[in-house]
């Protein structure tokens, strides 16, 4: 069991952790896995993230798990978010175009412009 | 108080009224059609909705609360508008026709379609499947076509008598009224009580038996008794003509409340039989031959004469009958104790209740049920023992299912888990015998743990410490080893017995037919006692007697040892008052035969004579072969009855009588309450009511008997001559039954019996009883026990039920049954054929394997000759009132080669 | 063979060469040896990579990062950086790979622009099977005020000064609720969340319980202590498998933490939940029905009074809210009241989440400030009509509600002003319909609905829907009657005045909202045998346009019954014998010329 | 025959299972509605001698559990097709063509809806909102998710459960 004390402790910690504004060297990538990403495709993509930074080797991503963000008609979304908070979404994802974006913004940091949002509107 | 106003109409009304009883209070009318006053509502059909000042919607009446100052519009434009869419809607739907249908006249939809005008529905929803019609069961046709979905009929068979078969299915307008899981009622687990179809308001339930005999409004109703067992319900006959077409349960009449069993509501049609007797018979070289009725009741007569003037009065017995109206019972005990100066008057209670009255009387001075039937429903509860209630007194055991549900603890004690079982808290599988050994062990766990009720028992009851002596024999140890119930298990239910007060105890013949019944009774009666539930609101000691009248029998002296209300004949004073009363002297003073002295006498020829009146002995008496060969030894035998039995094979003159339905009179049901017994038709040829036979014979004796009616008989002589009825006249009995005591004009009678702990006889008396085996108990040879009983379909010997169309469909033959583990292990199939034999016979029966019965016995009934328990049964009989053991001897069973 | 976990590859052609490539060659292997990780890193000099104004250049694998204008001083950070510690060198990276973030996060878009969100606060953004998550963005925060600073009728009050109103359809304020069910005396209370969500096309409650399954259990804890329950039930459509699944790993981890049990942070106070499957029944969403159905019996409605905050859940004191309305609860708690009331309208507080569909670009969830109008709905946040067409009506409140017209689309969004125009707010379905959409068939949509799910129960609703949806039919198979209106009008008016519970009083609203704004619609079914919106087959005629015709021949090739004729080698125009045509619209849809029109 | 009889009958191996789920849960209250979620979990469906089960051992009447298993569309009295196509009915769906596929769908299995082709293949449902909106129409199969569909889709993604044998799905 938690005091408040101890609940306090793991809000700052995780925080910290979610929150990316500090020195943090992890990259999160935050794949919407609701209902309406899974049946439009979040569990493939969820797994190709896994895979492709498995096979480039690429150990400072965090694969996260999030709720719906509401656009369901782009699902699956990405969100990337870097160190220092920086957030870049994905719609419309594919295992295909994951390949891409970890090779592209993983592991050169450049957005794979033709995926995100503003391109797909 | 508060005021509403209603069609602009000031009403006074309770804060918690619904608006249909205050409109219904101040004559205003609302229909309805799903509404079931006093229980509960659907509130599904909403047509009886009105307008409520100031509310969104309209509110239904039956639903909604008065609030003082509240506006009530019955029948504005909407509310009408809504009423009328909804009869078209529920008119479109199925298929009505009230040319053909039997509910025509009394029919609620058809009373609403008419207040709103409306001749046929103006569109046919064509988009719903038509329902059909469930015509498997052999007492009920539903016909959903006119079903409204009201939900009365699941209300009645789960709320009202809780069988349990009825329910709703699917959803929407798919919903339907099912039977079990969706399968027709014919093959569905319904006991075709018929409480359904006595709460349709329309057609789509309809009584088999009663289709195409009477439009509603050719029938006459006619309040009467039921003529089955001891719980005495009050029926409607819708009588047309002379016949009985439909019966139903009086609404709001006790005990019964409106419900009734399947013997009950079918179980009429034997009046009507062919095979009734319509003239005296007199036996020439073994055949009868019709006779009138004085050559019969002068033969009859000068037989009895000489038969005492040769062997005296000593030489002559009686059986009454415990089916037949008080008035009935009466005079046969005049006619022995007056005309023939016998003693010997006895009635079948010898082989049930006998041990009850005995028992009862010695513990709290009243051989009598406590308390009342209506109680069961609300006690906090219910510890019933040897009773297998929802088959022989069906519709007191509804009264335990709802007081279950209602919340109270219910703890069964049997050997067979019987139905009532699937409803109780506790179970107790009990050894067949062995209840004093269980009884002694609670009142053990009561007394060591001091659960018990130490106020009530100091103030009110006497020989505490012998009786605590006695039971600390019991502890739970030795008590379980004895009943087979677990230590566990009797700890526990003797902690729900303290803990849930006031408790009611119920039993049935379990605990009387037995060689210790009256202890059996007595240790009944103990445990009430130290638990405090002894004179009090649902409480009590509630034996359910087994016939109609056996109560009455017993009340109208029909018993060796008093005159009609207890009025014992040892006593010089009761002997001198009723000499006095009936203008004769010499009353015999000593006490009678019971009736197995009486046989054993008959074949010892010290009893020369005897005279049954309208009981099957060949068949009810145990050891049938015995039976018969006292019946041939005796010199001379005479019988009153309806029909040719078993019995009256051996008799010298049948004498023929009114049936039930063909007298006026009173029966007394289990709860003492007296109720009046109406005639519809005249009895069939020249049957005669039995009271003008034994008055005729009387005649012949030289005495002059002035009633001429049962009215006469009951209010010139029994209730005058008995003070536990004096204040119940015909009068006050036709306006509703009467619990006696009942001693002066004012007393409305009496629901409980010793109230606040003021017994009949002063202190309850505590007894210390010791636990004795059975008589006959299982051996090498005959290795199973035998208990008997009676089944829902069918009562005693058939003499009735068999012949009422549909019940010998529903139990067309005797089994015999026997445990599944049994079965396995001597290779026997359900329904394979059987043999069943004792020291006293053999039987040939369908075996029935039953996963309620416990391994090593076997259970059968009485209902048919062949095969009838009786031949195997013992003579065996409770040391105090000679009760045969019918719950308890040794069997074997074969398999057939 | 050695294996190496990483290659390096520096550029040795003569562009990178000239730009110190040697250089970089031998301090990359020298920091590899300091670092201990020359055994691990195997540095291979390659040829040009062909980017020689960006060069020199240096390419990391597995990975496969490139670096560009690798100085010699750059060397020790990335062996440092990227090859010890695993993180990029990002200032060395391609120069356009800069961020821009605002146009490339989503929640910058236009979409989220006019959005607030409240209930939605943490959807999407933290992962929902990691209380501590949850925790970071003050989860649990707000019970721990509660429990600790505040008695439950101050809890309540704060509750009714938020003005926060049932989210799942009536808009009953929610803190008078809990109040009723506070005042009851009874050793037994219960807290109940409704997740049946049923409206055809609403599933706001499910993305709550997928996305922040915390938050319920973290409001529902707060009910419980403001009422004084001990116990809660969660209400979840089984065909949420997603939601349940997450919903128990949430409670199972506030278990562990003490957020749920017997005493919850050490204050003495106990409540726990327990998780119930419905089983397909919208009735079930229905307050009295749902309590029916979590005893176990047939999801049929109750009778009111007594409400439930009276007499529950086995006839114990019980409240009701559905997962948006506790989705909110958290907040307001930690924001205050004036927070949550300076949101919305004068009755209408706060924000209400819509699931927005249908004939609209963006479909999905929007949560947006009560007073919103709905063309900033359609055309701001949803992106507007596809297909460039014309916007006719948005149904919203599912079965039970109406539509709002093209005429009212500048209605700011609240509970009075959408009830005023004949739909209701419903549980936040809203449905956008275009021209293309027929309005007596939507109606009889709806009423199927409501036919299919009426408990059947009542008379009025089990019965007098199927009537309508009977002349609903009718009327769309061109066999209507102008009486059939009326009979409409008059079985509408009375079923919702005579039914048992909600779901029967407002079964009529889409047809009685329809009638109301297309009763053009209906006349032209019923009298000119025309679906206007070219819908309800039925009542359409196909033909040919003779000039559009190209007499190709595939219309005629694709008719199931030969309707249509004409000769593609003469160039005849086709033509369909309406005697035969079955409407089935194969042609319609295989003309390449749009030559057949409805 | 009595009620009360009955012959000594081979107990399928899923009776006990059913009576483990029923003595898990007796004792909570309400329990009917989770242990025939848990049964039908079991056999795919709630057969008759599950329902007798169930009752027995939870002492409560038939009439009650079929009542209550008729009453909820998600509690099915029938075996289910190997490949069950539901499609989504929400008005978003509607909206955007669903009526047609459902059409399509009848016609192409030739059964309604509620029904299972008579080899066992397909059984065909309608259901409530999926909450796959954004792809709408959709349908599901075996909880597989087809989106953006067009009637013109159905044969193939009929024919392609057949070709599979189902085992992608």
């Amino acid at each position: 069991m938690k005091t408040i004390a101890e609940l306090e402790a793991i809000r700052e910690k995780t925080l910290k952790e979610v929150g990316m504004r500090t020195d943090n060297d992890s990259i999160r990538v935050v794949v919407g896995m609701a209902t309406c990403g899974i049946a439009a495709g979040a569990r493939p993509v969820m797994q190709a993230f896994l895979t492709e930074t498995q096979k480039r080797d690429i150990h400072n991503v965090t694969v996260t798990a999030t709720g719906c963000i509401g656009v369901c008609s782009l699902e699956p979304i990405v969100d990337i978010i870097d160190k220092e908070g920086h957030k870049v979404t994905y719609v419309n994802m594919t295992p295909e175009k994951v390949a891409k974006v970890v090779l592209e913004h993983l592991a050169n940091g450049k957005v794979c412009s033709e995926y995100t949002l503003k391109e797909n509107q | 108080m508060i005021t509403v106003t209603i069609n602009n109409k000031l009403c006074q009304a309770e804060a918690d009224q619904t608006i249909l009883q205050v409109a219904t209070d101040n004559g205003i009318h609302i229909p309805t059609l799903c509404h079931m006053d006093g229980i509960h509502d659907s509130f599904s059909c909403r047509i009886c909705v009105v307008e409520v000042v100031g509310a969104r919607t309209l509110i239904p009446a039956c639903a909604g609360k008065v609030a003082d100052g509240m506006v009530v519009n019955t029948a504005t434009e909407s509310v009408l508008s809504a009423r009328r869419n909804i009869v078209n809607l529920l008119l479109s739907n199925g298929e009505h026709n009230c040319l053909s249908c039997e509910k025509s006249g009394e029919c609620s939809l058809q009373s609403i379609a008419y207040e709103l005008g409306i001749e046929a529905p103006p569109f046919i929803m064509e988009s719903i499947e038509k329902p059909t019609v469930d015509d498997s069961s052999v007492m009920i046709v539903r016909d959903n076509r006119k079903c409204i979905l009201c939900r009365r009929c699941v209300t009645a068979c789960n709320d009202i008598v809780c069988n349990d078969v009825l329910s709703l299915g699917f959803r929407g307008s798919d919903t339907t009224v099912i039977c079990d899981n969706n399968i027709d009622m014919g093959s569905s687990s319904c006991v075709q009580c018929g409480q359904c179809v006595q709460a349709c308001p329309v057609g789509a339930l309809t009584d088999k038996k009663s289709i195409g005999k009477a439009r509603s409004w050719e029938v006459k109703k006619v309040r009467t008794t039921c003529p089955y067992c001891g719980v005495g319900c009050q029926l409607n006959l819708h009588v047309k003509g002379d016949k009985i077409v439909k019966v139903t349960g009086v609404e709001d009449a006790y005990p019964n409340k409106g419900r009734l069993c399947v013997k009950g509501r079918y179980g009429y049609d034997f009046i009507y039989s062919p095979e009734r007797l319509t003239t005296p018979l007199i036996k020439e070289n073994g055949k009868f031959r019709e006779a009138s009725w004085d050559e019969a009741l002068d033969l009859v007569a000068n037989k009895f004469k000489e038969i005492i003037a040769a062997d005296g009065p000593d030489a002559v017995g009686g059986i009454s009958c415990a089916r037949s109206i008080n008035e009935d019972s009466y005079q046969m005990q005049k006619l022995f104790r007056a005309a023939f100066k016998s003693p010997n008057i006895d009635h079948c209670a010898r082989v049930c209740h006998a041990p009850t009255v005995a028992g009862l009387i010695k513990s709290f001075g009243t051989g009598g049920m406590t308390n009342s039937i209506e109680e069961f429903a609300d006690t906090n509860c219910l510890f019933v023992i040897g009773s297998n209630m929802t088959e022989a007194h069906p519709v007191a055991s509804t009264f335990v299912k709802n007081g279950q549900r209602n919340g109270a603890k219910l703890i069964v004690v049997d050997p067979r888990k019987a139905k009532l079982a699937d409803y109780a808290d506790e179970f107790a599988q009990i050894k067949v015998g062995s209840d004093v050994a269980f009884l002694n062990g609670l009142m053990n766990v009561l007394i060591t743990e001091d659960l018990y009720d130490k106020d009530f028992v100091r103030d009110h009851c006497d020989n505490f410490d012998a009786l605590k002596e006695k039971v600390l024999e019991y502890p739970p140890k030795r008590a379980s080893e004895i009943s087979g119930v677990s230590e566990e298990q009797i700890i526990s239910i003797a902690h729900m017995l303290a803990d849930n007060k006031p408790g009611m105890a119920i039993y049935t013949l379990g605990i009387t037919e037995h060689t210790c019944g009256t202890n059996n009774v007595m240790s009944v009666a103990n445990l009430q006692m130290l638990l405090g539930n002894v004179g009090k609101p649902n409480t009590g000691v509630n034996p359910l007697r087994g016939q109609n009248n056996v109560q009455g029998a017993c009340d109208m002296g029909a018993l060796p040892n008093t005159y009609h209300g207890y009025q014992s004949v040892t006593d010089p004073a009761a002997k001198a008052k009723f000499e006095q009363a009936w203008n004769v002297e010499g009353l015999p003073d000593k006490l009678g035969l019971m009736i197995p002295d009486m046989f054993e006498k008959l074949e010892t020829k010290e009893m020369k004579a005897i005279y049954i009146f309208g009981e099957n002995v060949v068949g009810t008496e145990p050891d049938i072969s015995h039976v018969i060969k006292c019946l041939e030894a005796a010199e001379f035998v005479v019988c009153n009855d309806i029909f040719q039995t078993e019995t009256t094979q051996y008799a010298d003159v049948v004498l023929p009588a009114a049936a039930w339905s063909e007298d006026e009179g009173t029966f007394t049901n289990c709860e003492r309450r007296i109720s009046r017994v109406r005639k519809v038709k005249e009895a069939p040829g020249i049957a005669k009511p039995n009271w003008w036979i034994f008055r005729e014979i009387a005649k012949r004796f030289g005495q002059t008997w002035e009633a001429d009616s049962g009215q006469e008989l009951w209010d010139n002589e029994i209730a005058p001559l008995a003070p536990v009825f004096a204040g119940a006249t015909f009068d006050k009995l036709d306006q509703g039954g009467i619990q006696w005591p009942c001693k002066t004009p004012e007393d409305p009678g009496t629901q409980i019996l010793h109230l606040d702990g003021n017994f009949t006889h002063g202190k309850g008396h505590l007894m210390a009883l010791d636990w004795t085996p059975p008589a006959e108990v299982p051996d090498a040879d005959y290795p199973f026990t035998l208990s008997t009983g009676r089944r829902l379909y069918h009562y005693h010997t058939r003499t009735q039920t068999g012949r009422c169309e549909g019940l010998n469909e529903l139990l067309p033959e005797e089994y015999a049954d026997i445990s599944e583990v049994d079965a396995a292990r001597l290779g026997i199939e359900h329904g394979e054929m059987i043999v069943v034999k004792s020291r006293r016979g053999t039987v040939k029966v369908k075996a029935q394997v039953s996963e309620r019965i416990p391994e090593g016995l076997v259970w059968m009934a009485m209902h048919y000759f062949e095969n009838n328990a009786n031949w195997l049964t013992t003579r065996s009989g409770d040391t105090i009132t000679k009760t045969p053991e019918y719950k308890a001897c040794a069997v074997a069973i074969e398999k057939i080669q | 063979m050695q294996l190496f976990r990483s290659h390096v590859l520096v550029c040795g052609g003569t562009g990178c060469t000239s730009s110190n490539s040697e250089a970089i060659m031998t301090e990359l292997n020298e920091k590899l040896v300091k670092n201990q990780l020359d055994a691990e890193v195997k540095v291979v000099q390659t040829g040009c990579f062909g980017l020689c104004e960006e060069g020199p250049i240096m390419v990391i694998y597995p990975e496969g990062t490139m670096y560009c204008r690798v100085d010699v001083k750059d060397v020790p950070e990335i062996v440092e950086e990227h090859l010890l510690k695993g993180r990029l060198v990002t200032r060395l990276l391609e120069a356009s790979s800069q961020v821009q973030e605002d146009e490339q996060d989503i929640e910058k878009s236009s979409f989220f622009k006019k959005q607030l969100r409240v209930a939605l606060r943490n959807c999407g953004r933290i992962n929902p099977e990691e209380i501590d998550e949850y925790i970071a963005f003050d989860g649990y925060k707000a019970l721990t005020k509660a429990l600790t600073e505040m008695s439950p009728g101050e809890v309540i009050q704060t509750i009714k000064d938020s003005g926060l109103r049932g989210r799942g359809g009536g808009g009953f304020p929610t803190g008078t609720k809990w109040d009723f069910a506070a005042q009851q005396i009874n050793d037994e209370k219960y807290v109940c969340c409704n997740a049946d969500e049923g409206d055809p096309g609403a599933f706001m409650d499910r993305s709550v319980l997928e996305g922040d399954p915390h938050s319920v259990i973290e409001a529902m804890t707060i009910a419980g202590y403001a009422i004084g329950a001990t116990h809660g039930f969660v209400y979840v459509r089984a065909e949420y498998p997603i939601a349940v699944h997450r919903l128990q790993i949430a409670i199972d981890q506030a278990r562990e933490y003490g957020l749920l049990g017997d005493n919850i942070l050490d204050t003495g106070f106990k409540f726990d939940l327990e998780i119930r499957l419905g089983a397909g029944a919208f009735v079930c969403g229905e307050e009295t029905a749902l309590m029916t159905s979590i005893e176990g019996k047939r999801g049929e409605p109750r009778v009111r009074p007594p409400f439930p905050a009276v007499k529950g859940l086995w006839q114990k004191p019980t409240i009701l809210n559905n997962v948006e309305t506790f989705a909110n609860i958290p907040v307001i708690l930690l924001k205050g009241a004036d927070w949550f009331a300076s949101m919305g309208t004068e009755r209408s507080k706060g924000t209400k989440v819509f699931a927005v569909g249908g004939k609209i670009n963006n479909t999905g969830l929007v949560e947006i400030p009560m007073g919103t109008t709905l063309r900033e709905v359609v055309y701001e946040i949803g992106g507007g009509i596809p297909g460039g067409k014309q916007f006719k009506a948005a149904q919203t409140g599912g079965p039970s509600g109406g539509c709002i017209p093209a005429s009212h689309i500048d209605t700011p969004i609240d509970y009075e002003s959408l009830i005023e125009l004949g739909a209701m707010m419903g549980s936040g379905g809203l449905i956008v319909m275009d021209e293309d959409t027929c309005m007596v068939d939507i109606a009889k949509f709806f009423l199927e609905f409501t036919v299919d799910e009426s408990c059947g129960k009542c008379t009025p609703c089990r019965l007098g829907t199927r009537r309508m949806k009977d002349i609903l039919e009718k009327i769309t198979k061109g066999k209507g009657v102008m009486s059939d209106i009326d009979e409409l009008e008059t079985l509408a008016r009375d079923i919702k005045a005579s039914s048992l519970c909600a779901l029967g009083q407002t079964a009529p609203n889409p047809v009685l909202s329809t009638l109301h704004y297309f009763r053009d619609e209906y006349e032209a079914h019923i009298r000119d045998k025309k679906c206007p919106a070219g819908s309800c087959k039925a009542l359409l005629a196909y033909e040919i346009i003779e000039e559009n015709c190209k007499s190709c021949g595939l219309c005629a090739k694709n008719c199931p019954v030969n309707a249509i004729s004409g000769n593609k080698k003469e160039k005849i125009p086709f033509v369909i014998d309406p005697t035969v045509c079955v409407k089935c619209g194969v042609c319609f849809e295989k003309c390449p010329f749009e030559a057949i029109k409805k | 025959m009595n009620a009360n009889a009955r012959g000594c009958m081979e107990k399928d191996e899923r009776t006990h299972l059913v009576t483990d789920i029923v003595a898990k849960h007796k004792n909570s209250k309400g329990a009917l509605i989770p242990i025939l979620h848990e049964v039908q979990e079991l056999y795919g469906y709630l057969p008759v001698e599950a329902q007798e089960t169930i009752a027995k051992e939870m002492n409560v009447p038939i009439s009650e559990v079929f009542g209550v298993i008729s009453f909820y569309s998600f509690f099915s009295l029938n075996p289910k097709g190997k490949h069950k196509i539901s499609i989504c009915m929400g008005t978003a769906c509607y909206v955007k063509g669903s009526g047609p596929i459902l059409d399509k769908l009848k016609e192409t299995l030739a059964i309604g809806v509620g029904e299972t082709t008579e080899d066992g293949e397909f059984t065909l449902e309608d259901c409530r909102c999926l909450g796959a909106c954004g792809l709408a129409p959709v349908l599901t199969i075996n909880g597989k998710v087809f989106g953006r569909l067009t009637k013109d889709d159905i044969p193939e993604i009929i024919e392609g459960c057949k070709t599979e044998g189902g085992s992608v799905l």
